[in-house]
């Protein structure tokens, strides 16, 4: 199965939930489902992500309801996911998808 | 003979004068600062240096809301603060600070915290508001009174070592009109966990961070207000926003972030939500629902004692 | 029975609390600034904001450096200043702002401009120097000494609504060795012609630029002086920078445009020079020749007085 | 002839001596010299623009001796022009070369 190579990063205190690095790069199967050959999107990396990056037990700081959790923009290529298709978004190799956490500090 | 009356007065000529010369701002860009009244909500890390440099340009009309006082760990970000105005009131000790930078500038001190009951009537008195808060409970209230009052609001945060920065509502448009630029709740329909939120004084917060976030909202209202824009006398619909396109207007939100390669980052974020709760023509927020209090900021926003996890 | 002694007294640990908390600055950070001596040269629209956010953030000696007086005309971008103060001297402008919001600061002020002559002695007293100048002779005066006092120099500048930001000689080595970083003469070898240079009295400046210029090189101080490497005490060679690899360090420039998208942008410059006057193993610029006035930098900028061209 | 695709953008006052425009996409000759096959370089395009896009007389104030004046940086995709061969570099389709002034004000 051929691998997608998608760079991904954290800003805002994410990074926390993933062993402190800011900045992934990660290959992830071009297909999420192998008998249907549906193309790997969004929502896939999310849970791809939870399941093999993240070290910190809390999911609930990153995901709910199977997607980015309120207070978490993702953007694709520098565009907020929106523009983009959001979860259904088809990843591309190269692809660079960025979860932001809002502040509120000031 | 009486004199030909001038646009300015001659120490405006000069005081202005760096800013004048250039096409940018112009006598016209001046004047338009002269006429305006802007509204700073939070005086700390943001909204200090933004008040300072919106004073320094002449604003003419500058408000202060903050039912803060001054503490000593405000200071090393806090710069229109000082030591001996530790316990003082923050729209007060600000003020001293401002009146000597630019006496010239018309101070209103609002010497509370914001509420929902109070937020259209105070609003109303202004032209543009700056969002220099620190918990999303005021976030929402502040964006959605933007909205019902139609003022185009230029909202940043700050935590540690990172920035954001973001223009709503502009060009301002009431709801329903897709022509109107996006609101706080647009990007954000849904608050974040209350555990997830920090502030400041939990988190922590390097002092130029937060006041570099404060001195480019500064830059973003007097972009806004010099902006060659119409804009009608009596505070009403604008009838041209600058664009020289009818797509519906996208925000930019622009990420700082201190020990990142670039430190900036500016990306693209989405139009009005056509089911946004403040903005859409589905609005369920209404000026009525704010004064009455029934709309409930805490509630929405979740615990307001956060919890120290991310 | 005496307490054990910190290393901290009680009010610093209040008033830097939110910056101490951070795992990036922390005990060892602020103790770092508090034994740091930072000279600030140019207390303009980039030395105020500066200033105020490195007395701010406890640096143990601000020394402030600049032979001009205040006036109105300054007042819109330079913070630290006040109507009350125009024609005093801008050094002691400042120290009075700079003394009310951090009096725990030592306060060093130079009330003259930087000459050749002056400027090794002066620059052997601090640890890191701000070029917060306005003109291409005093730039290449100020990295020729950072140079050969082996200091860090974060240098900045902004014009009409643009700015620039660079940090110069990091780490400092001594002339000849590639692991320095790069000065100001490896950018730019040749001075640019007379007539292309405006200062911001004859181009304009809008205020929040030079402001966030001046913000972001209290950062970049901040971030040297913080950083994890290990400093001899008596400012002697580093031995350690930091960087992981032993490859010729380059610089970063951040290049900064108000109307421009995105605003932003970073670029990778060069490293060293291997045939640079100031840096390399070649250099012809010595203490000597600063000290004695051989070096005319006014001659070597061309002609003294800007023509209003570009 | 084939043409070169490349955008240039001005920046720190340059703009104003190019019709007070920040970024122009220009498409230039692909070979510099068409009977020795030349690939257009950066030396090539600033000329080009000198002739083919500069509306302001004085030339002095973007070119001496035949490349870019003293305190104007050449950037090619956000690097200094110093790092990819200066003058001589060779320009791809889509090359970004952005002319920067520097700013001496504060
Ligand atoms: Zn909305
Ligand atoms: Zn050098």
């Amino acid at each position: 199965m051929a691998a997608r190579k998608s760079s991904q990063s954290h800003s805002g205190g994410l990074e926390l939930l993933f062993s402190n690095q800011r900045k992934h790069k990660v290959s992830i199967p071009s297909t999420s489902d192998a008998t249907t050959g549906q193309p790997s999107n969004v929502a896939f990396l999310i849970k791809w992500l939870c399941d093999n990056l993240m070290r910190d037990p809390r999911k609930e700081m990153f995901v709910l309801d199977d997607t980015a959790r309120p207070g978490i923009l993702v953007l694709i290529n520098d565009a907020d996911w929106e523009l983009e298709g959001e979860e259904k978004y088809e990843l591309q190799a190269g692809d660079e998808v960025v979860f932001v956490s809002t502040l509120h500090g000031g | 003979a009486q004199p030909r009356r001038w646009p300015l007065e001659k120490h405006e000529y000069k005081r202005y004068g760096r800013q004048l010369i250039m096409p940018e701002v112009g006598l016209h860009g001046q004047l338009r600062l002269k006429n305006a009244r802007v509204l700073i909500v939070g005086v700390g890390g943001l909204g200090c240096p933004a008040a300072a440099y919106l004073a320094g340009a002449g604003v003419g009309t500058l408000g202060l809301m903050d039912g803060d006082t001054v503490e000593e760990s405000n200071l090393h970000r806090q710069i229109a603060h000082s030591t001996a105005r530790v316990d003082m009131n923050k729209t007060q000790s600000a003020m001293e600070y401002l009146q000597s930078l630019n006496p010239h500038v018309n101070y209103n001190r609002h010497e509370f915290h914001l509420t929902p009951q109070k937020a259209i009537q105070i609003f109303e008195q202004y032209d543009l508001v700056l969002d220099c808060t620190d918990h999303p409970t005021s976030r929402y209230l502040i964006s959605d009174a933007c909205i019902l009052t139609g003022k185009t609001l230029v909202s940043a945060s700050a935590l540690k070592t990172e920035g954001q920065l973001i223009v709503l509502n502009n060009p301002p448009r009431p709801p329903g009109d897709a022509l109107g630029g996006p609101c706080y709740r647009c990007i954000f329909p849904k608050p974040p966990p209350a555990e997830s939120v920090l502030s400041c004084g939990e988190g922590g917060i390097l002092g130029p961070v937060v006041g570099v976030m404060g001195v480019l909202q500064a830059l973003e209202a007097i972009k806004v207000l010099t902006a060659r824009a119409q804009r009608p006398a009596n505070g009403g619909d604008w009838s041209t926003n600058g664009a020289t396109s009818e797509a519906a207007p996208k925000a930019t939100l622009l990420m700082f972030s201190t020990y990142n390669t670039p430190q900036f980052r500016s990306v693209r974020l989405r139009s009005r939500r056509a089911d946004c709760a403040a903005c859409s023509a589905q609005s369920t927020i209404s000026r009525q629902s704010l004064t009455s209090g029934s709309l409930d900021y805490v509630a929405f926003c979740g615990a307001t004692a956060p919890i120290n996890l991310l």
